[in-house]
């Protein structure tokens, strides 16, 4: 290995305005509106009159070095070198040049990329490591979303829904993604109990901080085998034990699965951010394609595009026309895991007799 | 070079019409192998529904207490590429904005030590190369830094702060988002490095109400840009767009707060009552802008679910101007990170701390005025405490 | 009688439009040494800005352990004739319905042995009779009881229901409130006599779910009349209301689930998605009545705020009939108060235990099936629990 | 004292039906409308075509058997012996004769009765004992209700508000009456910890049950002096275990007043039923009139009625403008207390950049 150039520490990012087009240097801050061409495209015009189109394209995030070279040599031919990544992972080219516009879409097709994501539809989603890398896993992520992805690619490309819908995954309760505040979110979760390894416990775990670790207090010490024990009735699988002491492995390939939670929002428009409701508690871990997972999904996406207004997005859909309603027109089966019985439990009981049948 | 291993069940996501990890995983298995061991690991976790990661030890750079996660798998013999898989987090531009030559810069060191394959990017920000092994992380660090690129954060520490693409191209940012993002980001150097908080600490800077960051979901500290002020209506405009709108129904009647009309052809909002969603705004970008005086709402304590439930931000701060060199800012977070470090437990958020020692007190601990904005609704219950100058003796 | 206490202070509050209790006292001091030395007590209440009541020792008749409330005044020797002054509460008829005679009867008791002060009546819904000593306790339940009077509860035991006036003057009750009433009474009488009871159990019975009984924030069960089935619309006299009222601002507009329309002078209603809220039908009585299939919705657990915080009653049962003789009625509260019994702690009420047990977990306890209206929305966070059925092993 | 009855045990109250008048027994469960004829009359008509005339007078519930035996003489004379009170302790005389309603009216009226209390405005004030008869009252209950419905008597008889104004008022936080979902409340409030007599509570109490009773553990037993100590700083002024236990008695002249709150209701019609939530902390107790806690109710009245929108409930009015409004329209403080730090405060944050200026 060649000698290795000299480190520098604590330098922070690269400032941003070396990475910006000319166009949006020149118009920081002074951007008037914009109009949305196609999902796959847009416009921005500043108040000079100066125009950046934006060519947005699908990527899965795990992307190989390959791919971004690739990317840069279209955005060499058609960007000034310009490109960013958006917030949901997507890529964005951004043209200054009306005329290269419709080429550069073109050539991205032909190289097989998916342009889409603007406006009213379903955009990337949102995910995390899952078994590509995290220890933490109960299902994967990124093959969850290329199943859905690719059921629900028209409203990614083409097909409008009443509002944005939102769709993030995460392999396990530690959330990783927006899940707890997205339109529907998937989330890994298990089912039983962790199992309690007491030889390399002793000696890979704090015991202190394993006990307190756990939110239900099912954790106690087990003085005979120096190690802890656990009530098993007031474990919720939570998992939280595990990422403080590797020695109480939760995994179970049986009885993992995933549970679809919807109706939540970040964005403040009309009605305030929300928080994503339990919509089915578990579904079994169904790899490849996760078919159940993605019914489920589509029986949700179907029933909210029938039903809701525009602009309406599927928790402000679902509040207006009611959870019992809700659960009525999906099919889905409403069971006892529905009821909360955590931290804010009462905030939810129907304090009223006014409900639909 | 051909295929290691038979990967029937990732052979089956390469189909379809969205773009596949699988595919990207085969790319770089063509150079590493790293990404061919992973194939062969991750079809075994797709075969037995169970991960192969074990749990991740502690490695990292010299000097610095954060930026990499270490992984290993547990089938080492079996995969001996990826026995060693860290991952490691290199700090983002704000707004995610790159130019073609700084990307194939990274990505070259990339191939040079690492798996060749990315995540761009993480949820929290970074741009994450993931997997490599304990060995290469200095060499690694030397080359990104040597060309100015440095780490992201990890464990107990501040993390990557990352924005929304705000005045850069978009029409509605009130705030400078990626200018403060990057200035929180340099400001906060140590703190991101060394950790020595309770526990994470994350910022996310929204340009306006529509939070396109989704930072009141997922920062510690959550910035959303806001105005004050009367909307500016553009009546001309507003006539453009009731040829292809039904304003009534679109917006006005979706108006949370019921205070805008549309008669005689002619918007009127009673701007002491909007409360700035950003809904109309939204619809109508030519007819409609944000008011004229800028500033941003400061709300904190979101975090997933573990332990005690999953937390949005609440508002701490109604409105401040966020201007350079952002004084203020700065020493608000400095006193939060103060009563935080002195008050909340190991693993304890920010939001979690609060919660537990009462919103009262902490803005009193930080020297915060009482105000109705902080709140949906008052308490209750009539429980609450007095200090000893509101008692007479 | 004339005055035995100078009570300037009282004095003041017997001016003024509304009716005065300082009057009441006085006129029942013409007869009674009790009234007169509660005025004095009183005054000097007033003067100090304290009660001077002390806390209340058991008291009661013989075989009841409830039904008297003790209480002794910190100034016995000041005001000897208020030294006791013990309430005894009596059970009222359900409705608060009287005829002359049977009032003056239990009045008349009253002027023989006690202060000749009432209230009628308490907020649980008993005759409250107001201050007497302890020897007159067990006359005055003879007396009562001979003429078919019993008292009502107090301690940990059920407490006196009470209900709405129902069907007997109202067209909108779905249910017989009033009978169902007497029936808990009568069916109660032992649990309401002899407290056994973690704590105090309350019934409020109100035949709409305009709920003139405050059920719902009052009564540790609340059983709330309603429908299934269209409401009944008269469009005639829907037409006559057009004359005197805006249809679309009072009654459209404000339907809370947006299922009424009103187009050319006809009212429809999507039944379907009506929530039963009462609205419409309250303002358009003569046009507008509940549907065809009445019965009831049960509701649990609402309280005061101590301990843990005020609590509203929650649906436990969507949709009961409820008719003579309600046999799944009552055997749904024996599994309750069993429940309760086996898990409640000394002075925890049904509400605040399924708090603390769970929601689901008291369902399955008392055998009831999850439905969704018995929640506003399901829970957010993912953690939840399984049955050994439940899992595959 | 002459020779006692034969006491009964368990026989329960007079069955209703015995004191029903004719026409209702003839028409139970068989009436077809109503008509609001006066703040103090109405009248019911059933199937049948039968009517029953309701006149209602207000009473400060606590009653003397005097007064009592009025009210039956008036009765007698008009309503065949039959009358009722209402939830809210007004006294309602029934006619069946429409003949006697204006005489029965006009009777009343010159015996000083006040007629009112039916439709939208202020009924009767449901309260509690008070220094009447409690011995945990912060405050007496009959002498707020007294100066309040002086000053809103014309809400009782003749004028009419946007909707019902359900107003209650409770001695202290065990809050019989219904304050905790009142359009508006009154409840007498400490400010102080309770003050410990070691000496007695020895005797006085069980230590235990005494500790328990105590919501935010404040308490702790004191070995010294056999008896308990108080964390200061952790008390809330609750109150609690001084029902629990005589010998920490609370009451404080100087420091104990009324917090109010405001926007509850119980009904269910157009939202759900709602909690009050607290709009003035503490005012201090100034018997016999309480002129500041009478002028407060008087402003949110005033606003409430400037504000409202026909059939808004004063908890409807204030979530449509925002509590912000709320505070900037009445003029009160907004103070540390208004935050809540209690069981559910987290879900009372601002989760939202979405308020009013
Ligand atoms: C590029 C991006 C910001 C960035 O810095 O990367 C962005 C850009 C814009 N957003 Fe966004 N939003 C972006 C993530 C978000 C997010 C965050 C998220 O999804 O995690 C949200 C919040 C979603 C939520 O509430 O859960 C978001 C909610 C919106 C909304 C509000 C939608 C609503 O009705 O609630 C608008 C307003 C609109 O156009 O109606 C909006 C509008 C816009 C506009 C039109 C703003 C403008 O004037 O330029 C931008 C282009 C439209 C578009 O993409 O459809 N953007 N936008 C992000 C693109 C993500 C993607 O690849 O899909
Ligand atoms: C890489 C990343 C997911 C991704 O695929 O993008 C990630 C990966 C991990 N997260 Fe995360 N988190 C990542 C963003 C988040 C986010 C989202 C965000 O920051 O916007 C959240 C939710 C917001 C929040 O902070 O609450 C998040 C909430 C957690 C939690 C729960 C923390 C909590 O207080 O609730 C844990 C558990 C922990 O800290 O022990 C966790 C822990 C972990 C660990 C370190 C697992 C562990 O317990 O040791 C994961 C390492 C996976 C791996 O093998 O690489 N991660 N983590 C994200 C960071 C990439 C980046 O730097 O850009
Ligand atoms: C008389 C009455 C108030 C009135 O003026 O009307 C009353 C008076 C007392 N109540 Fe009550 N409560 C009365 C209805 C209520 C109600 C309203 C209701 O029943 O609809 C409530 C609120 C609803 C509830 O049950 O939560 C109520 C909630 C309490 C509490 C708080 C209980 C709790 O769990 O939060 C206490 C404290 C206790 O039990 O130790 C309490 C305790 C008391 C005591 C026994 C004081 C004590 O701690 O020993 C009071 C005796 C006063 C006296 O000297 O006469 N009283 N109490 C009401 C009973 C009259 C009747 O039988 O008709
Ligand atoms: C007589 C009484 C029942 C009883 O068994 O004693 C009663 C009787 C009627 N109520 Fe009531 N309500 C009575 C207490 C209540 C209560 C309970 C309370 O105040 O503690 C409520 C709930 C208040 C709340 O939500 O906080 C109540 C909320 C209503 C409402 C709904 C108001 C709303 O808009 O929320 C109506 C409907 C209407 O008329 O608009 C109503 C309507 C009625 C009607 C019109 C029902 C009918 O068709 O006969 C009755 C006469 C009207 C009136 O009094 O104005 N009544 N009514 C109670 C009289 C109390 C009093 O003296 O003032
Ligand atoms: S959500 Fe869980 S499994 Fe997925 S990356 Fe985060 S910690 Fe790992
Ligand atoms: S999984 Fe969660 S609930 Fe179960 S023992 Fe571990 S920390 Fe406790
Ligand atoms: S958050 Fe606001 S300023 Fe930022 S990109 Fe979205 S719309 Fe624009
Ligand atoms: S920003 Fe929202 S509240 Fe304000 S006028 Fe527009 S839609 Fe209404
Ligand atoms: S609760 Fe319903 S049935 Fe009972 S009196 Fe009120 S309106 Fe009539
Ligand atoms: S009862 Fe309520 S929800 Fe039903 S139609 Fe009438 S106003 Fe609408
Ligand atoms: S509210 Fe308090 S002071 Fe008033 S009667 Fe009830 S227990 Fe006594
Ligand atoms: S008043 Fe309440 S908070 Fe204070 S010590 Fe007594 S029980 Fe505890």
């Amino acid at each position: 290995m060649a000698e290795l150039p000299q480190r520098q520490t604590d330098i922070g990012p690269p400032h941003y305005e070396k990475f910006l087009p000319p166009v949006i240097k020149k118009n920081y801050g002074q951007w008037s509106y914009h109009e949305v061409l196609s999902h796959g495209h847009m416009v921005h015009t500043a108040k000079s009159g100066d125009k950046i189109w934006t060519v947005r394209v699908a990527s899965p995030r795990l992307l190989s070095t390959t791919t971004i070279y690739e990317m840069c040599d279209v955005a060499d031919k058609y960007c000034g070198g310009h490109l960013r990544f958006t917030t949901r992972n997507n890529v964005e080219f951004l043209v200054s040049d009306e005329k290269n516009v419709t080429p550069l879409m073109e050539d991205l097709k032909k190289r097989g990329f998916l342009l889409g994501g603007i406006g009213d539809g379903i955009s990337n989603i949102v995910h995390t490591q899952g078994w590509v890398h995290c220890h933490s896993a109960a299902t994967d992520a990124s093959g969850l979303v290329k199943a859905m992805m690719d059921e629900f690619a028209d409203y990614f490309t083409k097909t409008s829904l009443p509002a944005r819908v939102r769709i993030a995954v995460a392999c396990c309760v530690n959330m990783c993604g927006a899940v707890h505040c997205s339109d529907i979110a998937l989330v890994g979760v298990h089912k039983t109990p962790p199992r309690i390894n007491a030889e390399t416990l002793k000696n890979q775990c704090e015991i202190p901080s394993t006990i307190s670790s756990c939110p239900t207090t099912a954790i106690s010490p087990d003085p005979k085998t120096k190690s802890v024990k656990i009530k098993l009735e007031k474990c919720m699988y939570c998992g939280n034990c595990y990422s403080v002491c590797p020695s109480m492995p939760i995994a179970d390939p049986v009885n993992d699965g995933i549970a679809i939670v919807v109706g939540g929002k970040v964005s403040n428009l009309r009605s305030n951010p929300k928080f994503s409701k339990l919509a089915i508690p578990w579904i079994p871990n169904n790899p490849p394609r996760w078919p159940e997972v993605v019914a489920a999904v589509k029986t949700i996406i179907d029933t909210y595009k029938a039903g809701a207004k525009k602009h309406e997005r599927v928790g402000e859909w679902v509040e207006r026309i009611g959870w019992e309603k809700f659960f009525a027109l999906t099919g889905f089966e409403f069971k006892a895991q529905h009821i909360d019985n955590f931290t804010f439990a009462r905030e939810t009981f129907r304090t009223t007799s006014s409900f639909k049948w | 070079m051909g295929k290691k291993y038979a990967t029937p069940l990732l052979d089956e996501l390469k189909k379809g019409a969205f773009p596949s990890f699988v595919t990207e995983i085969e790319k770089a298995a063509e150079k590493t192998e790293y990404a061919r061991d992973l194939l062969g690991l991750l079809e075994q976790s797709y075969r037995e529904k169970l991960t192969h990661w074990k749990h991740g030890g502690i490695v990292g750079v010299r000097g610095y207490g954060g930026g990499v996660i270490g992984r290993y798998s547990d089938l080492p013999d079996k995969y001996p590429g990826v026995a060693h898989f860290h991952t490691v987090r290199v700090n983002q531009p704000s707004g995610f904005y790159y130019t073609t030559a700084a990307l194939r810069e990274v990505m070259g060191i990339w191939d040079k030590y690492g798996s060749g394959l990315t995540n761009m990017h993480g949820s929290t920000g970074d741009m994450v190369l993931l997997g490599t092994n304990t060995e290469s992380l200095e060499a690694i660090f030397a080359e990104l830094s040597s060309r100015g690129w440095d780490l992201g954060g990890s464990g107990s520490a501040m993390r990557t702060p990352s924005c929304c693409l705000g005045k850069s191209r978009c029409e509605w940012a009130c705030i400078d988002t990626m200018a403060l993002t990057n200035e929180i980001t340099q400001h906060f150097q140590d703190e991101m490095h060394r950790p020595a908080f309770p526990y994470k600490f994350k910022f996310k800077v929204a340009g306006c109400a529509v939070d396109c960051i989704a930072s009141i979901a997922r920062a510690d500290m959550s910035i959303i840009g806001t105005w004050k002020g009367d909307i500016g209506i553009k009546q001309d405009e507003v006539a453009n767009y009731s040829k292809t709108m039904d304003i009534q129904k679109e917006i006005i009647d979706m108006c949370p707060t019921g205070c805008m009309t549309y008669t005689g052809g002619k918007l009127s909002i009673d701007n002491s009552n909007c409360n700035r969603c950003m809904h109309c705004i939204a619809q109508m970008t030519k007819a409609l802008s944000p008011g004229p005086e800028r500033g941003a709402t400061i709300l904190l304590g979101s975090k997933a679910p573990i332990v005690t439930g999953a937390l949005m931000s609440w508002v701490i701060v109604p409105f401040i101007k966020l201007e350079p060199p952002y004084e203020e800012f700065f020493e608000l977070v400095g006193k939060i990170w103060e009563w935080w470090d002195e008050h909340g437990k190991n693993r304890e958020r920010i939001g979690e701390l609060i919660e537990r020692m009462g919103f009262p007190t902490f803005l009193k601990g930080v020297e915060l005025t009482p105000h109705p904005a902080m709140i949906k609704s008052p308490r209750r219950d009539p429980f609450f405490f007095w200090d000893e100058e509101d008692i007479q003796r």
